[in-house]
């Protein structure tokens, strides 16, 4: 099972902060599940429209979006990092 | 030595600890962030930073290897606090210390200016007009970039 | 400010009582100098400051105004200790606080790198061999000179 | 009456820390003063044998050598600083 988290803005548009999903076949890279998930419709959906406001981590380490996907994967979805001090 | 966490820290204490016993580390330097009442116009009632628990800590060991592995460090120390923030509470501080000062400011800098643009925390900010996030900010990008090529100091 | 004293110092009061009450200031940097065990390939025993007393803090008070004019500063901190001091005390401490860190950084090592080659100070180590005095490092002077033209950032 | 300081490794050589002298007439600047504690002899005319190892200071801001005294200056000498940390 794959595991999709979402954070901050991003988990706000997508309206949930974590989804369990079962990887179809066809999705084999990043690209492919964001595909997927904008099909699929819904919060995520509308959270993935603007890809250049989001930042991908697979497995808690930064990702681009042709990084493979085998299924049992942590994938996340946030706005780029605000952390730190003025 | 990287910590996340929700409680305040006492920054005094913190330096003392990790120079305690210490006689080679003759620069230490410290870069403590604070949260600003004023930080886009309208006074700031309080900010809330979430995290991404467990990428965070990578991120933050990540980073502190790299500054090791950059320069001759005696000792490092990463605090980065997360959850609701009143103006004038601390967010986060880096301590480097080192034989010699230019390695420890060097160090220091780098360590915030890549900690701001890799470490997984948003930051939202509490107005009267409610609460709305902050966007990543140019600089910071700019300021993290100039490190890339190995840099000996960050971005003016 | 400026202070120079024989007794060492709090640092952690010190930055504490600084800040205390400020809201404006989002970026702190510290700049810690300590007395280091071994410093010129022989064990220190201790090291003796000796300064110019009353130059010493015009020549302070001068840095500290040409940082405040240099940068955008909401509060700034120097201290010097002199007289004898032990492997692993403090010697000096600087501290600079703005809303962002890249003026706290260029002000904390504007003031360190100009404080080392004009503060009339002059350091004599203590080791087995008997007491010398410390030559200026030529390191040192290129730090503070590229400062002059009003570089943004100091010396590698 | 002028002041004259000597610090450091300079005082070492002078052999004193501080002295209070009348300037002779002929002396106009700092360069003057120097000659003339030369010619007197002693520990500090050995202090001050090598200059390019010593800094001056007038009424406690640095000076060049060209630097004019009336007589009632408090003068300073004194090696490269050395303070701050490493």
């Amino acid at each position: 099972m794959l595991t999709i988290l979402y954070f901050a803005s991003v988990k706000e548009k997508a309206g949930c902060g974590e989804e369990t999903v079962r990887l179809p076949a066809a999705v084999t890279d990043v690209m492919g599940l964001v595909a997927w998930l904008r099909q699929r419709g819904g919060g995520p959906a509308a959270a993935l429209t603007d890809l250049a406001a989001v930042r991908v981590a697979v497995n808690q380490e930064y990702a681009r979006l042709d990084h493979p996907l085998t299924g049992d994967e942590e994938v996340a979805f946030f706005p780029p990092v605000t952390g730190g001090a003025p | 030595m990287i910590r996340v966490q929700r409680e305040t820290f006492d920054v005094g204490a913190e330096i003392a600890s990790l120079c305690a016993g210490d006689t080679a580390a003759g620069g230490v330097c410290v870069f403590l962030g604070r949260v600003r009442e004023f930080a886009h116009g309208a006074a700031l009632q309080a900010m809330t930073l979430e995290h991404y628990p467990g990428m965070t800590e990578r991120q933050l060991e990540a980073l502190d290897a790299e500054a090791q592995r950059r320069w001759l460090l005696e000792k490092t120390l990463i605090i980065h606090r997360y959850g609701r923030l009143l103006p004038g509470e601390a967010i986060v501080l880096v301590v480097t210390a080192a034989a010699h000062r230019e390695a420890a400011f060097d160090a220091c800098r780098f360590l915030i200016d890549c900690l701001k643009t890799t470490a997984p925390f948003w930051k939202a900010e509490e107005t009267a007009a409610g609460s709305r996030w902050v966007d990543a900010r140019a600089a910071d990008d700019a300021a993290a970039l100039s490190w890339q090529d190995g840099a000996a100091a960050g971005g003016s």
